[in-house]
């Protein structure tokens, strides 16, 4: 099995559906020549009509897809960076979230909206913000956040085959540098179940997209000190697998919950509502939050570096639970 | 340096009171006569409608389409099986140009069970994607990508269909119209953009929104032609948009027809219409009726005589009553509808059922 | 001092500020014949350069208030419906909330946004969504939502009088009908105070906006059964009076937050997270949530009234505490 | 019916190489020199800005201007005191055009402390209210509207200021374009819209985006005066652009002009351009190089020899290289920066200070 970064990962899943169905067709600014690699080959392979270029214009974009969708196609937008969707955000939710309730069920819109967030490149505050909480408050849309290449890839084939809007999230670090083995098998992933990405007994980590990797590695530190962290990455935000995550802390009995987003109304807030609900009489400590602070991502990289957990600052409020 | 002025590329208005076109088009009489009765069918509907309204029989924001039935017959008389059309906040009368039932519809305005969105879109949200119908829209000018990327679902198959949008004179200032319709002229995507120019937008009018006389105008900025037609007069509305839409569906791009009409009621109901005079409805409602010069023109051509013209009246008034009896007589939705349709194949909470 | 309106109470605002300060000007559409009379008579009084009517152009509106701003003047912004203000998202977030961090802290950015939330007007899906929590996800941003006709005119001076854009929410069932006493004196309500509607020793609720008056009636019903609540109104979430929540909850042990945003990421998540992080020692039950189900708000209206929170639910979320 | 062609309305493209124009428009000799020596500061910052990207002494999102200093330099020419201009991600010739300091530039592109921004905006975000830069954007399109809002409130309070706006091709396939120059039409605000067409946005080449030949032809959709300059004739475009900001500063409206350029260098630095032949890219360089066209039209004015221009090189070379010692001397910003400049008065939290 090869081993293959996310973009790859996700340019093989494209590659399948578009393979696979005649439906799916792909729309974007400048996707024939990918900047992060994610759509290269596929306008050689699949021509300019199931590989349309864009101007610059994300209302259009967005509208598109859903007129588009309306009537039977499978479409697949990207919008580049996730921020440029506050350009498109009433078509986004307005519309294609809305429409099927407002129609009285009437519509089927498979939509997949692929974006891509997170900071770690130094692109300022306009480039980089991370909206997965917006979406998540949002009924109609599921939201996708996948941290590994094989779930890139598993994750983008079933929100392809999903019969909803769906917002599909990439990390803008990991294209390249997470990598691991991703068959070339007609493979998916489900939504709504989350992975267990290390067990252990004494706390559980929630991590979403690239801070499942700062989890992990906090994760590390932490059994050096002889605390066993479980590492849980929901995968899919919307619909959430909350069993294994109430599970888990019925188990370990704390948990702390790392994501990029800002922590105010961050998706964490959601998490921390819905653990003390299911398993207030559990917990030995109040759930914790490792998020952006309150702050427009700086373009200096040390500064942007600070506006993003660490693995340290994950290990240390695992520290400050165990007191 | 080119100079680029603006005068060198005004266009004349083809507003005002309606020349009666007499060319019918090639249609037979009994397609006339259904163009009449569609006029007709959303006049009624909506007469109806507004008192019903202010019995408080039937609530929620509704817009009235009185005094522009020919702008939404005209055009939705030139599609075929299989075309679509996008529709706005004011979208009675785009419904039933694409042939919606009165009774579903009036039952969605009084939010019931067997309304076509089963209560839960109400006026601004009537859609029946078995009519081609995409959806009238609370959001102004956002049917534009929408319809946009109907006729992009077309183009990527190569279905022979066409997608029509309507929206209004207001709708032609927002982000949503340039891009949606510069995106359809480059790829010659086979949809036609029909601009109801009724004179206002909510309360403030044309003149003061816009600075150019005509919308059609901004066709320019996008390569595509631009027309302008008096809505009132069904056969010029008709003629126009049947060309644009045989343009569309050989894959000649898009069209933008800016339909110059009036509408007659204020902006919704209840609306105490504090910034047009009284006098310029009246003058209107004399000269620029699509009814009443339809109705003129039906009898000059020899396809209709007063008398079947009052038959179809009654006929139609019966439809609506019917239409009003079977909304009052449905039932409220069920409690157990709040949460679901919220996705397809999924719960509430997105949950694959 | 008379009894006003809630949109009466906005209006003496607005007339005073406009004739305190020259920079002071509205813009939006449809102000000068407004729908809710917030903005009457104001046309008329300041004419044509301080009160202007816009195209249908929510974008232009958006940016042209920062662009004013950035010269020096203090612009009042109105998007009738909120659900509007998604076709204007870049301008909000992108440029005016985060203006003045990206330029290292030059730019001063005194903006108000107006804009109208809340069901219960059979408005349907596109003109009824509360959006307080994805402003208050994004760093930069202030968000004013006033209960009372007091504390509108109150609050909404010192929205104008403030150097920051702030998002000031009104609620569309209180224009009319929330009626309370309001000075025509130059009074201001500082941000960042909560005001405690009423006190109590047996529960905490937190209302915002118009769900205060449905927490006053839950209070109401449950006094009857011998539970006496406290409800709080925070009157802005951003800046937040954690202070008197917290003093509130560590006297009660227990805590219902009601609002009528989606509960999915709602502000209420931000305040469990906050609550249970800094008083959880002191609660004897979970936070509880009441706010609107995740389904976009339908238009008929025993519907609408179903996906907004009843004072029998809130009563209810209160008895389950007390268990 | 009335039918706008296309056709009718198209106007001769004012693109390909300059035709130096010799009208010095009454700008003194001191004036002149000034506009190419600034030029030049665009020109030997961003060559030396790319010299330090590609070894990783500065780093971020960078976008170069090189070849478009004309654009920049003859259109903020034409300013007075208390105007302002809105920008681009590729901002840096409109900031030095506007006569901002190459040392906290550079600064801010290496993220110092000592920076216009502190290090917090980097290249797209560089702003200097004091010089009436509203700030670099790194959404395209979003200027549009700003400098509309800049110009409402000259408008507003009546102070005789102008707002310049520039942004590029690809931008005026935004809404943000369509509205932010619509609105500012309607009112007639003192803004001058400034397009610089460079041929591309991003990959895509303007004639795949835009479905017409001209962006200038859009004024047309706003009753606006539309003008197609080449860019890189510096005098043509002072000229234009001082036209258009009498206009404006007289209270007759805005003006859409499009600087047809060429950029040089790739999109972003690390562009690998396959979407353009080197032969392209040559043949602009060697025809509409504004460096070349001006300092040819100084000479022939005999305003500087070639002696002059060198040391004016020679200067403003060492101009650039104190600002990368100054940017290189300068410290990184303390960590306690993080968490201030959030909110005006108040803290990261949004509580009054
Ligand atoms: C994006 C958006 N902005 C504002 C409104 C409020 N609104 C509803 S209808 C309307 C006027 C629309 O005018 P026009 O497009 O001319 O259509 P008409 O009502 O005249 O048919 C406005 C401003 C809205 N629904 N959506
Ligand atoms: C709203 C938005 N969409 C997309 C982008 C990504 N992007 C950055 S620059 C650019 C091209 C802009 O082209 P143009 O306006 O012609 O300016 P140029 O780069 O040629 O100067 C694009 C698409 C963006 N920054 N903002
Ligand atoms: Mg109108
Ligand atoms: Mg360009």
């Amino acid at each position: 099995m090869a081993v293959l970064s996310v973009s790859q990962a996700l340019n093989m899943a494209l590659r399948e559906e578009m393979g696979r169905d005649d439906r799916v067709f792909m729309i974007g600014e400048d996707i024939k020549d990918s900047t992060y690699g994610v759509t290269r080959g596929l306008w050689d392979e699949f021509g300019p009509k199931r590989v349309i270029g864009t101007p610059i214009s994300e209302i259009a974009i967005a509208g598109a897809v859903l007129g588009a969708a309306s009537v039977g196609l499978r479409p697949v937008a990207e919008f580049m960076y996730m921020t440029f969707m506050m350009c498109a955000m009433d078509q986004v939710v307005n519309q294609a979230a809305k429409s099927k309730y407002m129609f009285g069920g009437k519509a089927v819109l498979p939509i997949v909206y692929r974006t891509m967030a997170g900071a770690g490149r130094a692109n300022a505050a306009q480039h980089t913000q991370s909206l997965e909480a917006w979406f998540a408050h949002v009924p109609g849309l599921k939201i996708v956040m996948p941290s590994t290449a094989y779930d890139a890839k598993g994750l983008l084939k079933t929100s392809i085959r999903d019969d909803n809007p769906v917002i599909f999230i990439e990390n803008k670090v990991q294209y390249a540098t997470t990598k691991d083995e991703v068959p070339d098998t007609d493979y998916t992933v489900p939504f709504g179940v989350a992975s267990v990405r290390r067990t252990g007994k004494d706390v559980t980590i929630i991590g979403l997209q690239r801070m499942v990797e700062i989890a992990l590695e906090a994760a590390d530190h932490l059994a050096e000190e002889g605390i066993e962290a479980e590492v849980i990455d929901p995968r899919t935000i919307v619909p959430l697998d909350l069993d294994t995550i109430i599970k888990s802390v019925k188990k370990t009995h704390r948990v702390v919950i790392v994501h990029e987003a800002h922590e105010r109304v961050g998706f964490g807030a959601e998490l921390v509502a819905q653990i003390v609900q299911h398993a207030f009489d559990y917990l030995d400590a109040p759930p914790a939050r490792v998020a952006n602070p309150n702050v427009p991502t700086p373009f200096n990289r040390i500064l942007e570096n600070l506006s993003i957990p660490s693995a340290a600052q994950v290990a240390q409020a695992v520290r400050g639970l165990m007191r | 340096m080119v100079t680029v002025s603006p005068s060198q590329h005004s266009v004349a208005s083809g507003s005002g009171a309606a020349s009666p076109s007499l060319d019918r088009h090639g249609l037979s009489d009994s397609q006339l006569i259904d163009m009449y009765r569609t006029m007709l069918r959303i006049r009624r509907f909506e007469e109806r409608v507004k008192e019903l309204f202010l019995e408080a029989r039937l609530y929620g924001s509704v817009h009235l389409y009185i005094g522009e039935e020919g702008v939404a017959t005209g055009a939705c008389s030139a599609l075929r099986e299989g075309d679509v059309i996008s529709s706005t906040h004011r979208g009675h009368g785009h419904c039933i140009a694409m042939g919606l039932d009165l009774a579903p519809m009036m039952a969605e305005l009084m939010g019931k069970a067997t309304g076509y969105n089963h209560g839960k879109g109400g006026s601004m949200h009537i859609a029946s994607l078995d009519h081609g119908m995409l959806g009238a829209n609370g959001i102004v000018g956002a049917g534009i990508p929408i319809s946009t990327g109907a006729a992009l679902g077309f183009w990527v198959t190569g279905r022979p269909n066409v997608a029509l949008c309507f929206f209004g004179d207001g709708a032609a200032n927002e982000g949503a119209f340039h891009e949606g319709i510069n995106f359809a002229a480059g790829l010659k995507l086979p949809v036609v953009f029909i601009c109801e120019n009724n004179g206002y937008a909510q309360f403030q009018s044309v003149q003061q929104d816009t600075p150019i006389p005509d919308i059609a105008t901004r066709s320019i900025s996008y390569g595509i032609p631009g027309v302008i037609v008096e809505g009132s007069d069904i056969l010029a509305m008709f003629g126009a948009v049947r060309t644009a839409v045989d343009r569309a569906r050989a894959g000649e791009g898009p069209t933008l027809i800016e339909a110059k009409t009036y509408r007659f009621e204020g902006h919704f109901l209840g609306d105490p219409e504090p910034y047009r005079t009284r006098e310029e409805v009246a003058h209107a409602r004399a000269t620029r009726d699509p009814l009443k010069v339809f109705s003129a023109q039906l009898q000059q051509l020899g396809v209709a005589t007063t008398d079947d013209l009052a038959r179809i009246d009654r006929q139609v008034r019966d439809e609506v009553e019917r239409s009003v009896e079977f909304g009052e007589a449905s039932p409220e939705p069920s409690e157990d509808i709040l949460l679901t349709d919220i996705y397809t194949g999924a719960d509430s909470h997105g949950r694959t059922l």
